[in-house]
């Protein structure tokens, strides 16, 4: 019964959102998109949204890549916002996880092979994640994929070593600091310039290591938070085996 | 037909099996799989769509990461839906 | 006609809500919202595509795609994971009340 | 000058130095989060004064809307925002009352809540208040199962289950409404809308409604409320019905009037208010577990509220936003005095609770926050159901005002009910010690100062829906 009613709801639902999304068209020209309109100053643009940051964006933050100039730049505040949700998601599954005593966990055996093999994977993983989230602002990835690529060699110890531990002083500190970092950087754009999260550090040259202002800095703050983030994840998650 | 839209009713395909195995398999941890199996191939359909950073993120966070935290939650209470 | 790729996202939406509505077992409905989650996720990704264009990054010539749902898509993923791996720890901490998964189970049990 | 922009990166701040600060003492970071919460008030309360002459715009990041995110604060933003604030304040002084480890993550969960409240309230760009929307409420889910029992369990998965699912709507409705107009500001959507294709409009329309009716606690996306009210710890209850619920009924307002100004639509608003109503007074009249009863009864509330928005006219509209407030002020007032009678009960059915209230530090405030709730004259509740019925009045919703009336009967009758055995002869009497009845009080002469003196809020409400209801 609630099965035929799921059934019924979930193809109506279907029906209704096929039927708005119909009226959109599928990879439409940019040039076809309506132009924005600055409620501020009160007047229309001579082009739309996207095309502004794909023309602008380049002198506006410094970045190649704009997926990077709009997450960390345009839209920082929302990247801000994120990754206080993933702060609360780990407090969360940690508060939620928390025991009062010691956790006894089963001592698995896992062979030799897999823990040389993790010995070694384990640096080399590190730093694959590290150039990840530095090299945000140039080529594709960012602070998020390259926490997680960190996170998932702590999950490669947490497998080959059954006796593994992060500490979770050390976490704690490192997310709070990274934190800190953000927010603080973002308290010095509005002391320095008047806008919170504003890009004050010079821009460079397009294309190198060190451009794009403060983009880098946010970047390398979001990808040690999110690596000790997702490793505190794993941790409380794998803590619950008894 | 050119090659993307062929490519692309592939993949959605293939996604949209993934995702009704994961809806109607008994085995949580095969659905787990198979949900796992669905983010990455709309990591790949994200690739397609000009969209490499999402790709990444999806790939490493949404198809990798919550598999591995699924299947600790899994390991940790009971393997089979009733 | 619709957009393939939108019939394929909003089809993985309407399969996570049925899960949702329809299916007893905790880790399965926090599956489905998995599902429901990045079916949205491609959605946006369709609508920012533009035909024949590129990832929006300076090396490459253009004309590009739009940037801006990506840059959405990049928050809704971290967001859904973190609801998704609270959930989890949700439900793991129902298992160890009542020992059981499953809806209908879970109200008989007491404490 | 104040920028509304501190009122979310000082809670923020503080909250990512807690866990360090907890390596020395945990004592200091429940200290460092009551200054937190008093800082953010008094800033909100700056703000308000601020913005009085003008409405704030904060630009983030150096960017012109729509390029950048704007925080957007007009005197109503203002007002509750500064509510949420206060009374966020004054729970974080019954928080001191919470035992339970992990008490540090409590105490930065606390705050979150607090700052992703405000944020909702504060932003300008649609896909933002998305962002804060799931701030809220992850922090609202783990901490609704922090007791950590079968209780708060069972609530929280609702709840997240419920609120993944609205969330999933309002990220639709973004998707619908930017792939029309490629844009995300709020005013810039309101000035386009009426080039959007009308199906879509609608749909878009539904989408957000439904969306942001599950923190709203709308009929029928409320289920959660009774088992997350009952399964929380006592302020985090008391938290819960004054602040994401007041942050997402606001957003609620934001969708239907800046950014759709629907006029033709609102019949469906009020009907979603009236079974609110409805759903949540009738259930609560039969309710023996006092915390679901008071729960309930927020529901009640929630509807009339959304009831006066979508009757739309400047009075009602300006009752809604009053009741906004003195249901804020109340509920929190209430909860925590459940806190205390649950406690000194050892239980918490309400016929167990006889004479329990008969210490006058908590009776004389108890007696006036539910007073209030019930919209009796003196108090802070009357002039928002009184608002609500004149406005419906002038608009001839007759047989809707007679539901009303109706249901605000029922609401009487089992506050009435509660008081008597709650005020009758005990056994024993025990005090509450000074966590328990300084927020008591506090709020009890807030409640009091509203209602006697409602002149300065009213004045600003009138002109705030005379605004956006485009009356005179």
């Amino acid at each position: 019964m609630k099965r035929v009613l799921a059934l019924t709801l979930a193809i109506l639902l279907f029906i209704v959102f096929a039927m708005a999304f119909a009226k959109i068209p599928f990879g439409e020209k940019m040039s076809n998109y309506p132009d924005y309109y600055n409620p501020i100053e009160n007047q229309t643009s001579n082009m739309s949204l996207p095309q502004h940051y794909l023309t602008y964006g380049k002198n506006d933050t410094g970045a190649t890549n704009m997926v990077t100039a709009v997450v960390v730049d345009y839209r920082g505040f929302d990247t801000l916002g994120e990754v206080t949700v993933l702060f609360l998601a780990s407090t969360g599954v940690g508060s939620l996880m928390y025991v009062e005593d010691k956790v006894k966990r089963k001592v698995r055996r896992s062979n030799a092979v897999v823990e040389t093999g993790s010995k070694l994977l384990f640096g080399f993983i590190i730093l694959f994640g590290a150039y990840i989230f530095i090299h945000g602002h140039l080529t594709p990835g960012g602070g998020f994929p390259g926490g997680a690529v960190i996170a998932s060699s702590f999950l490669l110890l947490y497998l080959a070593y059954p006796k593994f531990h992060a500490e979770h002083k050390k976490l704690n500190v490192s997310e709070s600091l990274a934190g800190l970092t953000f927010v603080i950087v973002g308290l010095l754009g509005l002391i320095i310039a008047g806008y919170f999260l504003y890009n004050f550090l010079p821009f460079g040259l397009p294309t190198y290591l060190f451009s794009a202002g403060v983009i880098p800095v946010i970047y390398v703050a979001i990808g040690v938070k999110v690596g000790s983030e997702l490793t505190g994840i794993v941790d409380a998650m794998m803590g619950v085996r008894e | 037909m050119d090659l993307f839209t062929i490519v692309s009713l592939i993949l959605i395909t293939i996604m949209i099996i993934a995702a009704i195995i994961a809806a109607e398999i008994k085995d949580l941890l095969s659905a787990a799989i198979a949900s796992g199996v669905m983010s990455l191939v709309v990591s790949i359909l994200f690739y397609m769509l000009q969209a490499p950073d999402v790709a990444i993120t999806e790939a490493a966070i949404g198809a990798a990461l919550s598999m591995a935290v699924m299947i600790f939650g899994i390991k940790s209470t009971k393997r089979w839906e009733k | 006609m619709i957009p393939y790729y939108y019939l394929g996202s909003i089809s993985l939406v309407v399969i996570g809500i049925y899960i949702v509505i329809a299916k007893k077992n905790l880790i399965k409905i926090i599956i489905g919202l998995d599902i429901m989650d990045t079916g949205v996720n491609l959605l946006l990704i369709s609508v920012g595509y533009v035909k024949n264009a590129t990832a929006p990054i300076e090396n490459v010539p253009g004309p590009y795609v739009d940037p801006i749902p990506q840059a959405l898509v990049l928050t809704a993923i971290v967001i859904g994971v973190s609801v998704m791996a609270l959930a989890l720890s949700i439900a793991i901490g129902i298992y160890k009340k009542t020992g059981t998964l499953e809806l209908d189970e879970i109200m008989g049990v007491e404490e | 000058m104040i920028r509304p922009v501190l009122l979310i990166a000082f809670p923020l701040f503080f909250a990512f130095l807690s866990p360090i600060i907890g390596l020395w003492s945990k004592k200091w970071v429940r200290y460092l989060i009551i200054f937190a919460t008093a800082l953010n008030a008094t800033l909100a309360g700056l703000l308000l004064l601020e913005v009085f002459q003008h409405p704030v715009f904060d630009i983030i990041g150096g960017f012109q809307p729509p390029l950048g995110i704007v925080l957007m604060v007009g005197p109503l933003g203002a007002i509750i925002a500064f509510i949420i604030n206060l009374v966020a304040f004054i729970i974080s002084i019954y928080n001191l009352k919470v035992e339970k480890e992990p008490i540090v993550r409590y105490s930065m969960l606390y705050l979150l809540l607090v700052m992703g409240s405000t944020g909702m309230v504060l932003t300008g760009d649609l896909f933002n208040l998305f962002v804060f929307l799931e701030v809220t409420s992850i922090a609202s889910y783990s901490l609704a199962a922090y007791n950590k029992d079968k209780k708060g369990f069972l609530g929280a998965m609702k709840y997240v289950i419920i609120g993944s699912i609205g969330s999933t709507f309002v990220l639709l409705g973004i998707t619908l409404i930017y792939s029309e107009l490629r844009t995300l500001n709020m005013l810039d959507i309101a000035a386009r809308i009426g080039t959007m294709d009308p199906y879509v409009k609608i749909i878009a329309f539904t989408s957000l409604f439904l969306g942001f009716g599950v923190e709203a606690e709308m009929f029928p996306l409320n289920t959660w409320v009774p088992d997350v009210y009952d399964g929380a710890p006592n302020p985090i209850s008391a938290a819960f019905a004054s602040l994401p619920a007041k942050a997402g009924i606001f957003a609620l307002a934001r969708v239907i009037f800046t950014m759709f100004s629907f006029t033709n639509f609102l019949w469906f608003v009020v009907i979603m208010g009236l079974l609110t109503v409805f759903f949540g007074e009738l259930i609560a009249y039969t309710q023996k577990n006092l915390k679901r009863m008071l729960a309930y009864s927020s529901i009640g509330q929630m509807g009339m509220i959304i009831m006066g928005l979508g009757i739309g006219t400047t009075l009602a509209v300006e009752g809604a936003f009053y009741q906004m407030i003195a249901h804020a002020l109340g509920k929190a007032l209430l909860f925590i005095a459940a806190g205390f009678l649950i406690y000194a009960a050892k239980s918490d059915k309400i016929e167990d609770m006889k004479g329990m209230a008969r210490n006058p530090l908590v009776g004389i405030p108890l007696l006036i926050g539910a007073l209030s709730i019930m919209g009796m004259p003196p108090f802070a509740g009357f002039y928002g159901k009184f608002f609500i019925l004149m406005g419906g009045f002038s608009e001839g919703y007759y047989a809707i005002i007679a539901l009303f009336l109706a249901a605000s009967i029922v609401e009487v009758a089992y506050y009435a009910r509660f008081i008597k055995i709650v005020f009758e002869k005990g056994n024993r009497v025990i005090r509450p010690d000074a966590a328990t009845y300084i927020p008591l009080i506090l709020l009890a002469i807030l409640i009091v100062l509203i209602g006697v003196y409602p002149k300065p809020i009213l004045a600003v409400l009138q002109h705030v829906s005379a605004f956006i209801t485009g009356g005179a």
